[in-house]
């Protein structure tokens, strides 16, 4: 019955940690947008969590440029399990416009295993909340498999 | 002289005594050559100095029956000189409850801090002469207390400042040590001075030097030249307590001196100071029905206190914060036994001794720190917890118990200050003493504040580089903080019995003055005052631990139930990204936060008082004479207007 | 301290929370919003105009040959590159590309984020109406006589009027096709018909309408 | 004989694990947190989380992975919060509710004091343990925010102290339930002149112990990574999380006890209790009120206003509790 | 004249004060804290001094009354004071010695590496 609690919260209780690895920060400020009164995820169950270590869900945003690869990786590694790995908008799923550059290591799938991609540049809140609600299932199964 | 006239306790004072200046003797006559043994240079020495210090530990103990419990005083004439004439001519000790609680103290601390010097001395040289000087020191210091005579209060303490300035400067390749042997020795001969001089204008006017006669002869009789005595004593002993004005004097040797003589330093020669204080004002004048007396010691007392505990947040040094930290818990003592009730007396008493307790743990603990990085400058040292996890532990009890953490003994007797202040506070309707609690109260906080740095900055944060190799320190030292630990942890758990057995006589015998002096032969008329020790409040650990250990309990079966201490790990010697610390992601960065600025928050709002006091603390030994005599002429105006 | 909020903070509380609830009630983007790529790709012509002009890289297109010698192409825009600035599609003369407003653009499986499109381009093998453009391939003197006679071809490739023509290069420069060849010092304008797919841009682009589609 | 005993244990067993102990503390502790994340929420016209909210969040960081760093000492790192979790609830044990107290007179207003210390305590070496320099940087202001509080609480508690000793004839009263009693006989301490400023003061001191705005200065996730947390992961951060709802719950009814308890309307057999209980809701709703309309000082700030504005006020209780108003 | 001798001895007991408080040369503090014992020395020596008194030595039948003498215990107590007095010279002459050899100077102003 507990581990039925624990799986349950698993999936109303996500807490998201928010890696910028160079982004222009329009995908950070739609993040933040998400937090607002008007979309407000906090009533899913949503918070931003300040370290990894707290963490369920690490939204990355940006190219994933060269100098930031080492730290956005063992950030993620960081994170307990079970977790959930997030891209949003077009840069860390394929580099987007700096698609090409040397000093760019985009996408960042074939770093890690990423879960969900959101698509948009920047996506737009909504988009975002489907996005993490994808990820929240994802969660909860993984949750169940371990 | 048969065996059974030998065995009586009514010898055993100067058995004590003489254990300890015999053990010196015989260490220094088996010669200065080092031993070819590096685990022990100082050979067989070693033994007979740690055998001295337990014999003279065992003769005090075995006086507890007769004096704490039976109350008896024990009147001891050397070579049989008893009173002549109605004089006292002869050489006297005198053991009556306060001094045995002082030897008691003094002989713990002695005995645990000659355990741990077998091991934490390895690596000096001339080890043989510092066994001499321990033996001497520890020797003088118990004779102080002991002695019935104020000349060989005087003697002692000169017996002693000696061999605390030659220990102090015991290592001269420590940065700093001989500068603070000197300024300890320019400062302590005044104060010795001092004592010599308050010594001879009673000597003028009394014609004896017997404390007991004194006491019987000095009330009602005061006049200017025993009022100045009396300021000459009172700085004197004062600066063999370190109080305010003398507390960098304090701060100097300890920071220089090898631990285990900083433990003699704080844990002895300050109680040594305190119990003069006490024989001073109590005893030999009785002043302190006086509300002037009171009032000064109980202020001075509170700015030892307040201003100790600042200089201690703002220093770099582990054995240089101790020894700030030293000084105002003697604050509190002195501010304790300045109330002049008997719950505040009992109070003062319990805690002098859990100073002596939790001083020498931490000072040993630091000399543990020490001895196996050879720094104790808090910016270098960190993550020391994972190296040295016994040490850590000791550490922290320690660290618990000076800042007044229940259940740990610093929240007993703390806990009493408070109430005896409030309670004096409450029945002569005077706000000041309420101050008293209430500068206790954030003192205790703030000694809380410095000693969560000094874990941050030494044994938790990141380990450097360079210490990674260090090592558990030897079993010898550590069961020498071992043993004080355990004393830390008893003393607290259970506080009724040991203020029973130990404060309470000594607070009992401060309060009957006419015992005293009767004990020793001499009449007297004062009165078999009222003791009581009620308190407002009520503190009773066991009851509480009780609940705490059940729930802790609790706690934890569920814990280990829901598989809380399945935790992950790494493993192997290569630390993976993931058991990494988290530092924005970064690998491998060396950042620990530095020791000095964890307190910004406080500091910056008490920037210009920090700034003032560090000006203060110039480090001239011509600024801290210029001190001395300030303090003096202030007491001696003071004596004079008051008295 | 001061407590700038307390009026508004009081006020709120009992004031209706302003959230639009979103995943349980559904909400339509802005006007103009761009969001999800359509690609018609009957009305394609493969004039690869949209690859061209896309900043991201985010469209490409296969090329495979089926059994009639047709070719199959297959364009395919990747969201996950996308930026959404809809110049493909503004530059898209077909109009084949359209930006619509779906905003819900999740990708968990390897292709959720890939919008493809297939058409058939039939090989112009046989050559059967337009043979006179094919020899063109070698003789520019044959194109230069025939130039007078401008007129447009009707099937949609341009033709040059040599009159007109100042030989500026702006329509081989644009030609997505990159099916014409021009140069300015010989005084030569040349079409590929296999590389031509027809799309105008070149009519479009002339300064001087010296092309007739 | 052995038969009481072993009731009496029984009885002592379901204080600690059921009423006053933990289950009660769990619950309640949860749901005035709840409440407060929902509260605040509604106040910045958010709809906000459930308020549940707090049970999952417990239960979601129960299921995850606990990582110890590399660079930690294990046994401290995960010690340190049920040792907190421990003394908070052996704390809520000691405030009486309406002269009910599991364990009476074993309680002073000073042990209590220093009682409150050790949870934070447990935080800091925890923090400490983890060697992070984030947890650094946050315990350090967290021992601030303890040495900021610590000056106004003494002057408040010593001014309660003096309050009810001044009116029991004793002069000086630390016993939590005497204070209790005296309140039920004598009507709330709030009533008289020289408390309120020490009410206010020591409202204005539950907002710095619990870590909640404007003085969360330790906790600053988004400044310093959670501050003293940021090295924790799963049940040791619940317990944490656990920890830091009781101590809302803990200071809330201690403030009641000390200044509203024996308030009853007399309509109903549990009256005090409800009462008792509205007003620590009440209390809960103030602190989130607070939160909602104030952004979080520098920890200078902190110490500053602790050190002038509350400690002056609880200055003026205790001179006027001195003097008898 | 018995004023004198205290005058001087408290003189001397100031100027040692003086020389310790104000002389920035160790050498000289150290004479200092030597004329500081001579001036308490000369205190005790003068508090035992009877006028007309004789050395308190019992020799037989010469005097029968012991008011006579000077008091002998200051002067037990002086010669105790003067071997301490002696010790603390050596001791901080010693000190003194190592002090100039580790930091090169003997000025008091330049031996502030501990402070604060």
């Amino acid at each position: 019955m507990f581990q039925k609690l624990i799986a349950e919260s698993a999936a109303k209780s996500p807490w998201l940690f928010h890696i910028n690895s160079g982004s222009c920060n329009g995908c950070d400020i739609e993040l933040v947008a998400v937090l607002t009164p008007r979309y407000d995820v906090e009533r899913l169950g949503f918070k931003l969590a300040g370290s990894p270590r707290q963490a369920d869900i690490v939204v990355v945003t940006g190219p994933v440029t060269k100098q930031s690869l080492n730290r956005v990786l063992s950030a993620i590694s960081q994170v307990p399990e079970p977790r959930c790995i997030v891209t949003m908008g077009s840069c860390p799923q394929s580099g987007n416009v700096f698609k090409g550059s040397y000093s760019v290591c985009a996408p960042l799938s074939q770093y890690v295993h990423v879960d969900v991609d959101i698509a948009g540049c920047a996506p737009k809140p909504e988009a975002i909340i489907d996005g993490l609600a994808k990820a929240t299932e994802i969660l909860k199964e993984k949750r169940g498999r371990m | 002289m048969n065996l059974a006239n030998m065995t009586d306790y009514h010898h055993f004072p100067i058995y004590a005594i003489m254990v300890l200046f015999l053990g010196a003797f015989v260490v220094s006559v088996a010669g200065t050559k080092p031993s070819r043994n590096l685990k022990n240079p100082a050979g067989a020495r070693a033994w007979i100095a740690l055998c001295a210090t337990g014999l003279s530990l065992f003769f005090l103990v075995m006086l507890i029956k007769p004096v704490m419990l039976k109350g008896e005083i024990i009147a001891y004439w050397m070579g049989s000189r008893a009173i002549a004439g109605g004089y006292a001519i002869g050489i006297a000790l005198e053991v009556d409850a306060l001094s045995l609680f002082f030897a008691l103290l003094i002989a713990t601390a002695v005995f645990v801090s000659a355990i741990y010097s077998i091991r934490y001395m390895v690596h000096d040289d001339c080890v043989p002469q510092y066994y001499v000087l321990y033996c001497l020191l520890a020797g003088g210091v118990l004779g102080l207390v002991l002695s019935g005579d104020i000349f060989n209060m005087f003697v002692m303490v000169e017996i002693l400042t000696f061999a605390a300035v030659a220990l102090t400067a015991f290592r001269t390749k420590v940065y700093g040590a001989l500068e603070a042997a000197f300024k300890y020795l320019v400062v302590g001969c005044m104060g010795s001075t001092a004592i010599l001089t308050g010594t001879i204008m009673l000597y003028a006017q009394y014609h004896t030097l017997n404390l007991a006669q004194l006491a019987s002869l000095i009330p009602g009789t005061l006049n200017n030249a025993t009022k100045l005595a009396f300021a000459f004593l009172y700085i004197g002993f004062s600066t063999k307590a370190f109080i305010v004005p003398f507390h960098p004097l304090a701060a100097d040797a300890h920071g220089a001196a090898p631990a285990s003589i900083s433990v003699l330093i704080s844990g002895v020669l300050t109680k040594s100071g305190i119990y003069g204080i006490i024989r001073l004002t109590y005893f030999l004048f009785q002043t302190m029905n006086l509300g002037s007396m009171q009032f000064m010691l109980v202020f001075i007392g509170s700015v030892s206190m307040f201003v100790c505990v600042t200089m201690a947040l703002a220093q770099h040094d582990f054995k240089r914060l101790l020894a700030y930290h030293s000084i105002s818990q003697i604050g509190y003592v002195l501010a304790a036994v300045g109330l002049s009730t008997s719950l505040g007396i009992s109070a003062g008493l319990y805690h002098a001794m859990n100073h002596t307790l939790f001083k020498g743990l931490l000072f040993l603990a630091a000399g543990a720190v020490l001895h196996e990085t050879g720094t104790t400058d808090l910016g270098k040292l960190g993550g020391l917890s994972k190296k040295m996890p016994h040490t850590t532990a000791l550490f922290l009890i320690g660290a618990f118990s000076i800042s007044g953490v229940p259940p740990f003994n610093g929240f007993a007797s703390k806990w009493m200050i408070y109430q005896a202040s409030y309670q004096k506070a409450v029945e002569t309707n005077n706000i000041g003493f309420l101050a008293v609690t209430i500068i206790a109260l954030v003192t205790s906080t703030l000694t809380l504040a410095s000693f969560v740095k000094v874990s941050q900055s030494v044994f938790f944060g990141q380990l450097p580089r360079e210490y990674e190799n260090v090592k558990e320190v030897p079993f010898g030292m550590r069961l020498a903080m071992g043993i004080l630990a355990v004393l830390c942890i008893l003393t607290g758990i259970f506080p009724n019995t040991v203020t029973g057995a130990l404060t309470q006589p000594a607070a009992r015998a401060v309060a009957d003055v006419g015992e005293y002096i009767t004990a020793m032969g001499f009449k007297s008329n004062l009165p078999v005052p009222e003791v009581s020790f009620v308190q407002a409040g009520v503190w009773e650990p066991i009851n509480w631990l009780l609940i705490l250990c059940i729930a802790l309990l609790a706690l934890t079966i569920v814990a280990v139930a829901g598989k809380y201490d399945r935790v992950s790990e790494n493993e192997g010697e290569q630390v993976d990204t993931k058991y990494q610390l988290f530092y924005g992601g970064e690998k491998n960065v060396y950042s620990q936060v530095g020791g000095g600025d964890l307190f910004w928050g406080f500091k910056h709002n008490w920037r210009h008082y920090f700034d003032f006091m560090h000006d203060l603390h110039s480090g001239i030994v011509n600024d801290y004479a210029l001190w001395a005599v300030v303090a003096l002429a202030l007491a001696i105006v003071y004596m004079m207007i008051v008295l | 301290m001061d407590f700038p909020f307390i009026r508004e903070a009081v006020v709120k509380l009992f004031s209706k929370p302003s959230c639009n609830n979103y995943p349980f009630t559904p909400r339509e983007a802005a006007p103009n919003y761009r969001g999800r790529i359509v690609f018609h790709p009957e009305t394609c012509i493969n004039c690869n105009m949209c690859e061209r002009v896309c900043a991201g890289g985010a469209i490409t297109h296969t090329s495979v040959k089926n059994e009639e010698g047709d070719d199959v192409i297959t364009r395919s825009f990747d969201l996950g590159s996308c930026t959404f600035c809809s110049t493909c599609a503004d530059f898209c003369t077909r109009h084949s590309i359209e930006l619509t407003q779906d905003y819900h653009m999740i990708g968990i499986e390897e292709g959720d984020l890939i919008v493809s499109g297939t058409f058939i381009k039939k090989k112009p093998a046989p050559k059967p109406a337009p043979k006179p453009a094919a020899p063109a391939a070698a003789k520019e003197e044959t194109a230069a006589p025939a130039a007078p006679a401008v007129k447009p071809r009707g099937d949609g490739k341009p033709a040059q009027d040599p009159d007109k023509c100042v030989y500026c290069t702006i329509c081989a420069r644009k030609c997505p096709g990159e099916a014409l060849t021009v140069d300015r010092k010989e005084k030569i304008w040349k079409l590929d018909e296999d590389k031509c797919v027809a799309c105008g841009t070149c009519a479009d682009v002339c300064p001087k309408n010296a092309i007739v589609i | 004989m052995t038969a009481n005993i072993f009731i009496n244990g029984l009885q002592y067993l379901g204080y600690i694990l059921i009423f006053p102990g933990f289950l009660f503390c769990f619950v309640c502790g949860m749901l005035l947190t709840g409440i407060d994340r929902k509260l605040v929420a509604r106040m910045q016209k958010r709809v906000g989380p459930p308020i549940l909210q707090p049970f999952y969040d417990f239960f979601k960081l129960c299921g995850k992975e606990t990582i110890v760093p590399a660079a930690a000492s294990r046994t401290t790192f995960l010690m340190t919060p049920l040792v907190g979790l421990a003394a908070l609830v052996v704390i809520q044990l000691f405030i009486p509710i309406h002269g009910f107290s599991a364990f009476s007179g074993m309680a002073d207003i000073i042990v209590i004091l220093y009682l409150l210390l050790i949870p934070a305590l447990a935080a800091i070496l925890g923090a400490a343990a983890s060697g992070s320099p984030y947890a650094g940087v946050g315990l350090s202001r967290e021992m601030v925010t303890i040495i900021s509080c610590e000056l106004p609480l003494v002057l408040v508690l010593l001014a309660v102290a003096k309050t009810v000793g001044n009116a029991m004839g004793t002069g000086l009263c630390f016993s939590m339930s005497d204070i209790a009693d005296y309140q039920v006989q004598h009507g709330s301490l709030i009533t008289k002149l020289s408390m309120i400023p020490a009410a206010i003061a020591f409202a204005m001191v539950i907002p710095g112990e619990t870590g909640s705005h404007p003085f969360d200065t330790a906790e600053a996730e988004t400044e310093i990574c959670e501050g003293m947390h940021a090295e924790y992961s799963g049940a040791p951060l619940a317990v944490f999380k656990l920890s830091h709802a009781i101590k809302v719950l803990t200071l809330t009814s201690l403030f009641v006890a000390l200044f509203f308890g024996g308030i009853g309307t007399g309509l109903v057999a549990l009256d005090g209790v409800i009462v008792f209980a509205l007003c620590v809701i009440a209390t809960a709703l103030f602190i989130s009120f607070v939160h909602a309309v104030t952004a979080r000082l520098k920890i200078e700030q902190v110490f500053k206003y602790y050190w002038t504005v509350v400690s002056g006020l609880a200055l003026v209780s205790l001179v006027l509790a001195w003097y008898g108003m | 004249m018995i004023q004198f001798n205290y005058i001087a001895a408290f003189f001397l007991i100031v100027l040692g004060f003086y020389t310790i408080v104000t002389k920035y040369n160790l050498v000289k503090t150290v004479i200092g804290m030597s004329v500081m014992d001579y001036g308490v020395n000369l205190l005790i020596i003068t508090i035992g001094y009877t006028p007309g008194g004789t050395a308190p030595i019992f020799t037989a039948g010469e005097l029968t009354q012991a008011s006579y003498f000077v008091d002998p215990i200051p002067q037990a107590l002086t010669l105790t004071s003067i071997v301490i007095g002696a010790c603390v010279t050596a001791m901080s002459m010693s000190l003194v010695i190592r002090l100039h050899e580790s930091y090169g100077t003997l000025d008091t102003r330049e031996i502030r590496r501990l402070r604060g």
